[in-house]
């Protein structure tokens, strides 16, 4: 599973794009989450992040399919 | 039926969001401007650094506008933000609304710089003169 | 030292606002344009015309230019208002405000707009097909 | 003692300039206002005028000297 880094949270796993092979089997956003929290420690310091999935904000129970477009979304600051 | 001007570009023209807003039926127009600022808690900014997820952003930007035009019932919107280094005084995004009555106008372009600001995937690196910090990312 | 830019002028230019408002501390600026529209209470309006008493109108725009400087402590300020002949979408009047923060430019610039149309000796003429209308003058 | 009329206060004395010979002595704002009323029925149809003194707005009891600017003001409908 492919996933896109912005921002901060492309500082914190040190690349804008990882392929993920061993999140568990119908993951959720929530398990993504969980996921990099537990393998990135610096994710638990920021004041929040949100997942997008196909471009949109995705909610924790949105199961992730092996085709879509998952993107890491870090406290936003434009503007 | 309402125009949306929604971009990413990466540079700002300010010279030419009247014609974008301008229209036949509108009577108000208002227009919000960001720009980077010398100072900002008493620190010194060297420069501005903005990266987005450009398709997302795109998406979010054009879902405020139709947000907009449906509450407040515009006939132009305009939402464009600015990519890469910035310097002090350069703009970094513009947003503006059209409307008949000047309220309207006035109202719609608070909420989509307010909204943008809450919902649109673009990052802002503060360049001090020896750290970088990323707005917003911690407590 | 806060910039002040006033003038009753023949025809506004949009383009420049921004050179105007912009400013090193200044991370707002909103501006309003207020535009000829095509519909007034659903009868056509072919033409408008402003006539003002000129040394007045800039001595009143000046005074709430600087209320609103004081007020919102902006870097700068925009006031202009077109007189003569205008047609529909031409744009007759453009007031901004520059300032440290949002909130800050977008209530001046309200201010700007909602005061100027309470004080300043300018009269508009709303010419139909049939008839000529000095606005607000009658009950 | 010159007065200036502008707008629809023009087209009710028919001239945007007059000069006034017969109003009292030590006229005030008001005693123009009321002069002008008397003389032009037209003026109390309006919403309401001001009388500026020297490009700035005076009250009613303002006192008019011979040299000031006077201009009649009517509903002003700018922007």
């Amino acid at each position: 599973m492919n996933v896109l880094f912005f921002g901060i949270a492309r500082d914190i796993v040190g690349a804008s794009e990882l392929t993920i092979s061993d999140l568990i089997k119908n993951p959720t956003v929530n398990d993504l989450k969980e996921y990099l929290i537990a393998k990135y420690s610096d994710f638990s310091k920021l004041t929040s992040f949100a997942v997008a999935v196909n471009s949109e904000y995705a909610k924790d129970n949105v199961p992730l399919e092996r085709n879509d477009e998952i993107a890491i979304i870090p406290p936003v600051s434009g503007g | 039926m309402e125009k949306l001007n929604i971009e990413i570009v990466d540079t700002i023209d300010t010279s030419n969001v009247y014609a974008k807003l301008s229209h036949a039926h509108s009577g108000g127009i208002c227009v919000f401007i960001g720009a980077v600022r010398e100072f900002t808690a008493n620190e010194e900014v060297v420069a501005l650094e903005f990266e987005t997820y450009k398709a997302m952003a795109l998406k979010e930007m054009h879902k405020i506008a139709e947000e907009a035009v449906k509450k407040w019932n515009l006939n132009s919107v305009v939402i464009e933000h600015a990519v890469g280094a910035k310097k002090i005084e350069e703009p970094v995004v513009i947003v503006g609304a059209s409307s008949a009555h000047r309220p309207e106008c006035f109202d719609a372009c608070r909420y989509l710089i307010d909204t943008l600001k809450e919902r649109v995937p673009i990052w802002k690196k503060e360049m001090f003169k020896n750290k970088e910090v990323w707005v917003s990312a911690h407590p």
